[in-house]
């Protein structure tokens, strides 16, 4: 299915982020989402973070990476407080 | 017409409606030929249950619909009444129970989309909504995940698009277990003499799309709620998923397009999507369309023209517009960013075409599609009434009231309901006079000073399980109860009458006693059924204990004049109005504490409860109470609690002993309420209650820390409760257990 | 004077906002769309309420985007007035025009209620009829409004005395009851250094007339109305009479 | 990052959730969010879709990736509407 997205058009590539707060920053959903699992009998689970996922088709250019970065830095993440990582399919 | 052959392979390798074989044979004998496709999927969804009432059509018009103040009643998308100053308000419920059963936050936030563009749908600004829930025990491992979504997707939807929840309930019992039921009235406002209105007209006029696009959200939906939820995977296509922001987008762009003048009908596409639009638009109207489905915006490539015609994509309108006038309307939708396309066309013959682009694939008379056929299913009563209605009070153990009262300040159904509405916006729009919490939510009429509304929504589902009519009047007049609290009058009602399957006699024999004792009540009352809707075959597992649930308005001279919820001066008398007899059949407490739902209801005094209703509304109106509550679920003593919370000030009350403690304090009657006056005030309240022939007892004081409730004549004097009092809890422990900040359970 | 009301797509607090300042004020008001690029001839600019583009990404993410808030920039920067309530607080701090993140509620979910803040700045344009210490009574409604910065950021807030409110309890005091959704040090509002823009979560315009809960919220578009009547003037922090004292540092900047 | 969080202790891995709605379902963030984009002047986007991301400490034992599944299925995605995705580091 990865290759199959990454392959949607001729020059166009899926772009997969996710972003979740930085580590110090308390996170009331992860802490709702360990409640609920916890409440469902889910044994064992030591800490959830919960954040945003998104998959991007974009047009391929040679400086691709450096778009994703510009998008993500400040939009899709909020550098004060959010982390993202990036995976160009 | 280029028609397709018989269409019955196609149906076999894609069902698209739920016909039956009878039906089937109606459609060929109305058509003089088979259906195509595209028409067998339109009857297959428009004579579902859902949308055609079929079950309940002949039932439903026993009830009262009209009235001095009704300006539409029921058979528009909403009904609409008389709300003075040239005003008119707009009021409806609807279900979303099956969906939030598979999907609960996106079935529940897009049951608060499609009441709101009903109201919409008669050109009225959505100002207020009332969500009634029912779910399984919240300590159930299975509910609480799924109350918390209901409630999450309520909060997500109505708070984005801007609408005030002012106001619910919510009530757990295990046969809501697999069958939660999600019901949402909305109510809107609108100048009397620009209620809009769905019947189409003007051949040439243009039929206009307006709002998202159509993908392929909820197909089946209407056909899908009215089945039984089968726990099959393939139920799972029918979910739809709400935009509140093209929501509040689409409230906006309609309202405006409305302004130009150029709008000639209009109505949402719910249930049934375009297909029930066009039809029913058509139909009332008295004319036809054609309309090129091709030209409808789409969100997916390769949908067939089927799929279009069934889809239930929210948060979409269709217009009819003056011929001429188009372009007033898509500069409005350009603005809001919305699509919007002309479809099609008015025609003055009655016949709906269809076109995929120059292919027919629909032409008949639109009213075929909308007159289904009406069933008059077997009514039996019940096999079990015998047995529940059997209780020996005498046989049940006496428990101390202190802890039994604090067991009732913690159940679900009584409990402090803050930890549902502090989720729930219900102060914007700045009209929110009384918020949740209170028996009536109070709205200010902003353009009619002082003026206002007042909305309650009741239902009580254990009493109707015992005693369906019963039950069903017992909705209808607690409903009003709270709304006298607010000094209201009543001015209309809409309901959601939840059921199982009709074609069960033992159930359709409940659903005609509901629908009897609601039409008896609101005789009583004097107050109309503007609109409502039918949820049946709420039977996954268990078969729901019939729910009836009443949504009713009322109009308030006054908004500065109202009455507390509870106590608010120290040395205040406390009244209690009306004389029912409390008992514990079909009791919170019977339920509660000794886990029985059982008993025999008594038949309530309609004209002595209707007296009582009026003359507490009157007195609050006339500013002659301090407070005024409702007893309830719970009886007096849970009610006497309630009106310590709010300033957590205790009382003395001595009750006139008849019987069992227990039936005093937690007995349940219809037609009580309880209030307190200022000392000075005392006279006149009595007089006044004398005058409407309404019986009164002066039973404590307000003031102290702590609630003490005992009996009249052991203490031999009325209001100071006996030495040995039944009750002494202090508030700040009542409070604890009626509200211990808001956690689920 | 004429206080212009910004409509995104999705706000949905305009209207009320628009009737506090006009129908309860006295003020008045327009709409200004979204893709205006111009606020010419506005004495003050405020950000409502609202889901603005339905909050889809971080509330305000998406509506600090749009053409307005370019225009809004540079009003601000001239400094003139800029308030933004709830989800307009949002869209300064996606803008940057004001410090600071807004995080979902430390419940987790929406919180719609009455609470308390108490004024920490009184020399602002929306808070200089106001005394410092003030206790105000305003309703929230929003499911992102735990205020967060990082510690040096809120040193320097402190410092340059940026918090504009703070939640407290009946008293003034700042406990962790009064605080409603876990915002860092119960910060309530915040504002720049010279106090023209000034972001807030509770919600004034819903507190602007007894008959719906509270006045209290009037008190603020009051401030408002007498900072731009006394044309930037606004009395010193210490209370003194309204239309005297120091001229604020923002409306002389802009000048 | 991804081996130091795999490794916070004896026992315990990370797992990396992504959930994303089916293909055809309705995604107004995502629509949203590239407007956004596109109001930033980031070009040649040809779709946006937004879904959530939890990154899951928990015990390890034989039977995890099920334990996964199970969490997955139903209370972190909903099966009806999404598809879920997972990475045990
Ligand atoms: N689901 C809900 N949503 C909003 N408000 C609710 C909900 N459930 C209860 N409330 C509010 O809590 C108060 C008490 O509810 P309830 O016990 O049903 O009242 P009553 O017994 O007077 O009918 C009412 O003001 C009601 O509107
Ligand atoms: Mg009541």
């Amino acid at each position: 299915m990865a290759a199959a997205a990454g392959a949607t058009a001729a020059g166009v590539r899926t772009v997969r982020v996710t972003v979740a707060l930085k580590p110090g920053v308390l996170d009331a959903q992860g802490q709702a989402i360990q409640k609920g699992l916890d409440a469902l009998g889910h044994a064992g689970v030591r800490a959830v973070r919960a954040g945003r996922y998104f998959e991007i088709e974009m047009q391929d250019t040679p400086d691709l990476e450096a778009r994703v970065r510009a998008m993500c830095d400040g939009f899709l993440a909020n550098p004060l407080i959010e982390d993202f990582r990036y995976e160009v399919l | 017409m280029a028609a397709v052959g018989p269409a019955l392979e196609g149906i076999a390798a894609r069902p698209l409606g739920a016909l039956r074989p009878d039906e089937y044979a109606e459609v060929c004998r109305r058509l003089r030929r088979d259906p195509t496709p595209a028409e067998l999927g339109m009857f297959g969804v428009m004579w579902s249950e859902h949308c055609a009432y079929k079950h309940s059509r002949a039932a439903l018009r026993r009830l009262p619909t009209r009235g001095p103040g009704v300006l539409r009643g029921p058979g528009e998308n909403a009904g609409a009444v008389d709300a003075g100053d040239g005003w008119a308000a707009v009021f409806k419920m609807e279900s979303h129970n099956h969906p939030s059963a598979v999907a609960p936050f996106h079935g529940a936030a897009t049951g608060v989309g499609g009441i709101i563009r009903d109201v919409l749908a008669m050109g009225a600004r959505p100002v207020a909504l009332l969500d009634s829930l029912r779910f399984g025990p919240l300590d159930d491992p299975a509910t609480a995940p799924q109350a918390r979504g209901v409630i999450a997707g309520i909060a997500a939807y109505g708070n984005s698009i801007g609408v005030p929840t002012v106001g619910g309930e919510l009530r757990c019992a295990p046969c809501y277990r697999a069958n939660p039921l999600v019901n949402v009235a909305c109510l809107g406002l609108v100048r009397a003499d620009r209620i809009a209105t769905s019947r189409a007209a003007g051949p040439g006029n243009a039929v206009v799309y307006l709002g998202a696009r159509t993908g392929r959200d909820g197909m089946q939906g209407a056909a899908f709620a009215s089945v039984e939820l089968s726990g099959n995977p393939s139920d799972r296509s029918a979910v739809q998923m709400g935009d509140p922001f093209t929501g509040k987008l689409l409230i906006e762009a309609t309202l405006e397009a409305l302004a130009t003048g150029a709008v000639v009908a209009l109505q949402d596409m719910g249930a049934a999507g375009i297909t029930c639009a066009l039809s029913e638009m058509s139909a009332r109207g008295g004319v036809g369309m054609d309309v090129d489905i091709r030209l409808v915006p789409r969100r997916e490539d390769r949908m067939t023209p089927e799929e279009v015609l069934l889809s239930e994509s929210q948060e979409r309108m269709l217009l009819v517009v003056a011929a001429g006038r188009e372009e007033e309307v898509l500069r409005v939708a350009r603005r809001w960013e919305l699509p919007a396309v002309v479809i099609g066309r008015v025609v003055a013959d009655p016949v709906l075409s269809v076109r995929d682009g120059a292919r027919t694939i629909v032409s008949l008379d639109p009213r075929h599609l909308t007159d289904a056929p009406a069933y008059a299913p077997a009514a039996m009563p019940p096999a079990y009434l015998d047995e529940v209605r059997r209780l020996d009070v005498s046989a049940l153990p006496l428990h101390d009231p202190a802890h039994a009262l604090l067991a009732l300040l913690r159940g679900p159904g009584t409990r402090s309901a803050r930890w549902v509405f502090r989720q729930y916006d219900h102060m914007i729009q700045t009209n929110t006079v009384v918020p949740p919490g209170a028996d009536a939510a109070v709205l200010r009429l902003k353009d009619a000073p002082p003026s206002g509304v007042a909305l309650a929504v009741d239902g009580n589902g254990r009493a109707c399980y015992l005693d369906p009519c019963t039950g069903a009047m017992l909705a209808v007049l607690e409903a009003a109860q709270n709304l006298a609290c607010a000094g209201a009058v009543p001015a209309a009602v809409t309901d959601c009458l939840n059921f199982a399957s009709p074609e069960r006699p033992d159930v359709f024999w409940t659903f005609t006693q509901a629908v009897d004792g609601i039409a008896r009540a609101c005789d009583a009352l004097d107050v109309p059924v503007v609109g409502g809707n039918v949820s049946f075959y709420n039977e996954a597992g268990d078969a729901i204990y019939p729910t009836p649930v009443i949504a009713m308005l009322g109009r308030v001279a006054d908004v500065r004049r109202r009455a507390a919820s509870g106590w608010l001066g120290r040395g205040d008398v406390i009244v209690l109005f009306g004389d029912g007899t409390p008992a514990l059949d079909g009791s919170e407490y019977l339920e509660l504490i000794h886990g029985r739902v059982a008993g025999r209801l008594p038949t309530p005094d309609l004209p002595a409860v209707a007296r009582t209703i009026r003359c507490v509304r009157d007195a609050v109106a006339e500013g002659l109470v301090v407070s005024a509550h409702d007893c309830a679920e719970g009886g007096i003593a849970v009610a006497l609690a309630e009106c310590c919370m709010p300033s957590r000030i205790g009382a003395r009350v001595a009750l006139p002993a008849a019987g069992r403690h227990d039936a005093v304090l937690f007995g349940e009657a219809i037609g009580r309420v309880v209030v307190s006056v200022r000392p000075d005030g005392i006279t006149k309240l009595l007089e006044f209650a004398r005058r409407f022939d309404v019986p009164v007892q002066v039973i404590g004081t307000v003031g102290g820390g702590r609630l003490v409730v005992g009996a009249a004549d052991v203490s031999g004097a009325s209001t100071s409760p006996d030495a040995a009092p039944w009750l002494d809890v202090p508030v700040g422990i009542l409070a604890q257990a009626w509200d211990a900040d808001g956690e689920v359970s | 004077m004429t206080i212009g009301i910004v409509v995104f797509p999705g706000s949905n607090c305009d209207a009320d906002t628009y009737h506090a300042v006009r129908d309860v004020l006295g003020c008045e008001a327009v709409y200004v769309w979204h893709q205006e690029t111009a606020l010419d001839g506005l004495d003050a600019v405020v950000l409502p309420g609202g889901f603005a583009y339905g909050d889809y990404l971080r509330a305000g993410a998406i509506a600090a985007t749009s053409p307005v808030m370019r225009a809004v920039r540079r009003y601000a920067a001239a400094g003139r007035p800029v308030l933004g309530i709830c989800n307009g607080f949002q869209v300064l701090v996606e803008t940057r025009l004001l410090p600071g993140a807004l995080l979902l509620n430390r419940p987790g979910e929406f919180r719609c209620e009455h609470v308390r803040i108490r004024v920490e700045r009184a020399d602002t344009p929306f808070t200089c009829a106001l005394r410092e210490g003030d206790i105000l009574r305003l309703p929230i409604a929003h499911g992102e409004g735990r205020y967060y910065v990082d510690a040096e950021t809120l040193a320097a807030l402190t410092r340059d005395r940026q918090i504009a409110f703070r939640y407290c309890d009946a008293a003034g005091h700042t406990t962790e009851s009064a605080n409603p959704n876990g915002a860092l040090d119960n910060i309530a509002g915040v504002a720049t250094v010279s106090g023209t823009v000034l972001g807030l979560m509770p919600h004034p315009e819903r507190a602007s007339e007894a008959i719906v809960g509270s006045a209290d919220g009037l008190r603020i578009f009051e401030s408002l109305a007498r900072w731009i009547a006394g044309r930037g003037v606004v009395p010193a922090p210490a209370g003194a009479g309204a239309g005297g004292g120091a001229a604020p540092a923002g409306r002389a900047e802009g000048r």
